[in-house]
């Protein structure tokens, strides 16, 4: 993999992970249970989908093969697609949506902090303005999963199933490849395996305030960043998002 | 009756009345009714629009779409804030919706079908909103007057934003324009309903109107919508489906026709295309949510005692 | 309306109506509560498939434009689209589905029954092949109908709660428009209205054993069999049906 | 011990047994394991292709999916009236799959991504399947043989129809036979896995083929499997994607790299791709449809009770 290959890749995987996440989280528009959070929900999917905005278009440039971040976004097939796991989960009820939101922003966050100080220059820029919204995200979500986890008996459990769930996805986002060695030697991107401890720490922070207990298990499914397998969910997000740009091509929306 | 007459006056007198102020019980429950619908409308609102984000044509359309529905609700927050400054809280409003006995605005009764939906409700439905909205920004009552002020200078920026989807539209290809046409087809007619029936069968108007609750009659903003409208369809060289529509010289406005005031009743009965989804999408939302205010009162609950505690 | 508009217009209804419902049928495969239930929603849903393309074929060739069957299943959007609205409303529980099934059903038959008379041997040909399958779909839902119906308590309010909410769009089928008109005049297809006694004598009996009241109530909802104003649901159904179509245009499956 | 020398004497003899006849625990206990699992793997086997349905890109294509579908729900209900010849009913053997004490074959594990998944799921995971079951068809068990006399006669046919979905991908546009590699590339060891662990590491199967309820080693129908696909791959002008796959004369065989075993065990331990999903969709049919057998059930009450009074 040359290193541009290696740079677009990469680019992918963080618009993705927003594209697709953002999109998840639309999904709630309107059917939030307070009305507080349909706001929040909103915020965040736009937040995400902005940063879409910007990680796609950076990569469409560095492919150098004019694509658009819509063109990449509406026009590539699941197997292109280049999101972790996690993001693509259903959401569940709102308590699984806000554990895998909280699950994700963590990472989030130590990435894009690693990555204001990327050596390219507009990496960086874009991690600077995203990290003030993932910030905001990874506060919200926190508390979220804190007040419903040391909630009522059945908020309890229902926090406690969505970690379960969930965690078998977290080890992807953490688990280095190629394309992110490619990314740490040139400084592009910060080592994946230096945030693992700060995540931990995070984790077992939250979780403890929220009475959960994280599984006592490293297992990780794996097949999203890399795109060799993602789940069965990933087509079906599809056939909705894609759906205008597929059925009437070359239009101007 | 004194205290009518001074209520009155200060209302003539152009004064601004707030929460703490005496207020008679009709110019109270009249408010509720009205602010909670204008509530309720914001949030069953978001159900239309919402159908479409998931497939928004581009990132920007879909980031658009998704400010504007934040923004519906956010105005469904500052109303349901103003009308709990009348003593009626938002959950028992919202329950009130829930069960049917409060009402919300019918347009959101009928589907969008085609992306155009989502330009043509930013144009007429947003358009015919503000038409409603103007005025009320004068409105006798304090919190919802200023809540007023805030929702117009964004509904008319959401109205614009419609607008620029539906050029885009009506200048793309055949399709497009087909769809655009289409929209305007489906809504032209339950957006002229959005004022209600003329004034001569309104109930309450006259009350409304001597309390500054309501501002003008309802003949009076649907003329003005169409009067507004039709010169923007032609903008766009689409066809307003009303075939008697016609401009009058004598009035300075245009004719057109009424719409179906049946097809509105039926719909205000709960007969509209998606009376029943709508109402059912609201009531999934808050039984399925139920658990989760439950979780949040509890934890709130463990904290302030854990504080008294530490105190 | 020439008399072949209207014509292709019918075919379009008839097939549209066994495609969009069999879509429908086919959405439970797998999730059915009784394997024996899976197993029959999978043979409805093949049935009304197979109807399809017999109608959508006969379609296209009227029409003439080279439209396949699959053409016109697979690239017309939703506002072309002739099937009633009863056929595109959601599964909900196994009840309603059985529900909507049986208010089809009774209908489909009733209609099969009057182009078996078709004055188009063609139409006569496919209603004479058609009308052997819903035989056995009508006795098939009837029966769930009326075992659920009267059931347990529980059953009977959900079965009760299905008829109350898909009632209103029994009566779209039933009324005539100029489409039906010029088809009963070119003996094509029966008088619509001709059909309702025996279907409202057929419900009367069967909602009776059911133990289910039938609303007192004649609104009925229109806008899917003219296309001018469909549910939201068709919408999304079209985007997983005509996916593939749609992304990978022209190739042969 | 008189009756097991003479049981194996009546297996040795290639008689059947019936369910009537005497036999030892260790073989109804195998045996009810063998056929519910295999019964388990009919129906969850019904999701990862129910997963293309309502996508098939052609009527035709959905028809025949929708047809092959409907066979394995078939197969799971021959398979069970089977297993219930041996005292354990349809609903036990489904709360031991519901709450994980039975198995369902690893293979529905993985996902369907692409339309090529359902050609490959045909052509090689009914192809291994069948290469499992032909031999089973002369299985000491009477209702066992017989069900799998039924079941081969479908399978293979929709191994041709699977074969012929790769065909017509191989043979389309780059994108569609990118789909049909991509396909081939994630299936073909997870196919490998579908004959088990080699015999050596494999428990119960000595006992089980002195029974005739296992008629041939892992081993030797995996390499059946492979020297059958491979020609057929290339046929496809597909890529097996294994760099060590090589003719070997000698045994007139291919030689093969092992699947990860790693894998499969992991996958049997519940951390397969979609164990989750797959048993929560089951689950949730079960418990969505409690009503529904209850209602039915209720029903038939009824009518019993009702002629009998009737008499």
């Amino acid at each position: 993999m040359t290193d541009r290959a290696a740079y677009f890749e990469f680019l992918c995987r963080m618009g993705d992970n927003t594209l697709v996440l953002g999109h998840r989280v639309s999904e709630w528009c309107g059917h939030a249970p307070i009305l507080e959070e349909d706001i929040a929900l909103a915020n965040t999917a736009l937040d995400l989908i902005g940063q879409t905005q910007m990680w796609l278009g950076l990569a469409g440039e560095v492919e150098g093969e004019n694509r658009s971040a819509d063109d990449l976004a509406m026009l590539r097939d699941a197997w292109d697609f280049r999101n972790c796991l996690l993001t693509e989960q259903p959401n569940g009820d709102f308590g699984q949506t806000m554990m895998r939101q909280f699950l994700f922003d963590v990472w989030h966050l130590a990435i894009l902090r690693g990555l204001e100080q990327s050596s390219e220059p507009r990496v960086a820029e874009i991690a600077a303005k995203a990290v003030k919204e993932v910030q905001y995200h990874v506060e919200r979500s926190g508390d979220t999963v804190i007040s419903l986890g040391d909630g009522t008996l059945e908020s309890h459990r229902r926090m406690q199933d969505a970690l379960n769930l969930l965690w078998p996805y977290v080890g992807e986002m953490f688990v280095p490849d190629a394309v992110d060695a490619a990314m740490a030697e040139a400084g592009i991107a910060p080592e994946l395996t230096s945030l693992r401890a700060a995540f931990d720490a995070h984790m077992g922070d939250v979780m403890a305030q929220a009475t959960l207990t994280i599984p006592d298990s490293d297992f990780a499914h794996k097949g999203g960043k890399s795109g060799r397998q993602h789940s069965e969910h990933l087509g079906h997000i599809l056939t909705q998002m894609q759906w205008l740009q597929r059925a009437y091509p070359g239009a101007n929306w | 009756p004194e205290k009518l007459a001074a209520f009155q006056a200060r209302i003539d007198a152009g004064e601004k009345i707030e929460p703490k102020d005496w207020m008679p019980a009709g110019y109270r429950k009249t408010l509720i009714r009205q602010m909670g619908q204008h509530a309720h409308s914001e949030i069953v609102g978001q159900l239309p629009e919402g159908n479409w984000i998931t497939r928004a044509p581009t990132l920007e359309r879909k980031a658009i779409l998704l400010a504007k529905v934040q923004d519906e609700a956010g105005h469904g927050l500052y109303l349901y804030c103003g009308a709990e400054t009348l003593g009626v809280t938002r959950d028992e409003m919202t329950e009130m919706l829930l069960d049917g006995r409060m009402k919300y605005s019918s347009i959101f009764n009928y589907p969008t079908l085609t992306w155009a939906d989502m330009g043509a409700v930013g144009w007429l439905v947003d358009g015919a909103a503000i038409m409603n909205q103007v005025p009320l920004q004068r409105t006798s009552y304090g919190p919802y007057a200023r809540a007023m002020v805030r929702i117009c200078k964004e509904e008319s920026f959401h109205q614009r934003q419609g607008y620029d989807i539906m050029m885009k539209m009506a200048k793309g290809t055949p399709a497009q324009k087909k769809m655009a046409q289409d929209a305007l087809n489906r809504l032209w007619f339950p957006s002229l309903m959005m004022f209600g029936p003329s004034d001569a069968e309104s109930t309450h108007s006259e009350q409304s109107m001597a309390w500054k609750i309501k501002m003008n009659t309802n003949d009076e903003l649907r003329q003005k919508f169409v009067d507004q409208t039709v010169p923007q369809a032609e903008y766009l060289g689409l066809t307003v489906p009303d075939e008697t529509l016609a401009w009058n010289e004598d009035k300075g406005g245009y004719d057109f026709a009424e719409p179906d005031w049946n097809e509105f009743f039926d719909v205000l009965r709960g007969n509209g295309p998606c009376n029943t989804e709508r109402l059912a999408a609201r009531n999934k939302a808050w039984d399925d949510g139920k658990w989760v205010r439950d979780g949040m009162l509890a934890h709130a609950e463990k904290r302030r005692i854990g504080k008294v505690a530490a105190e």
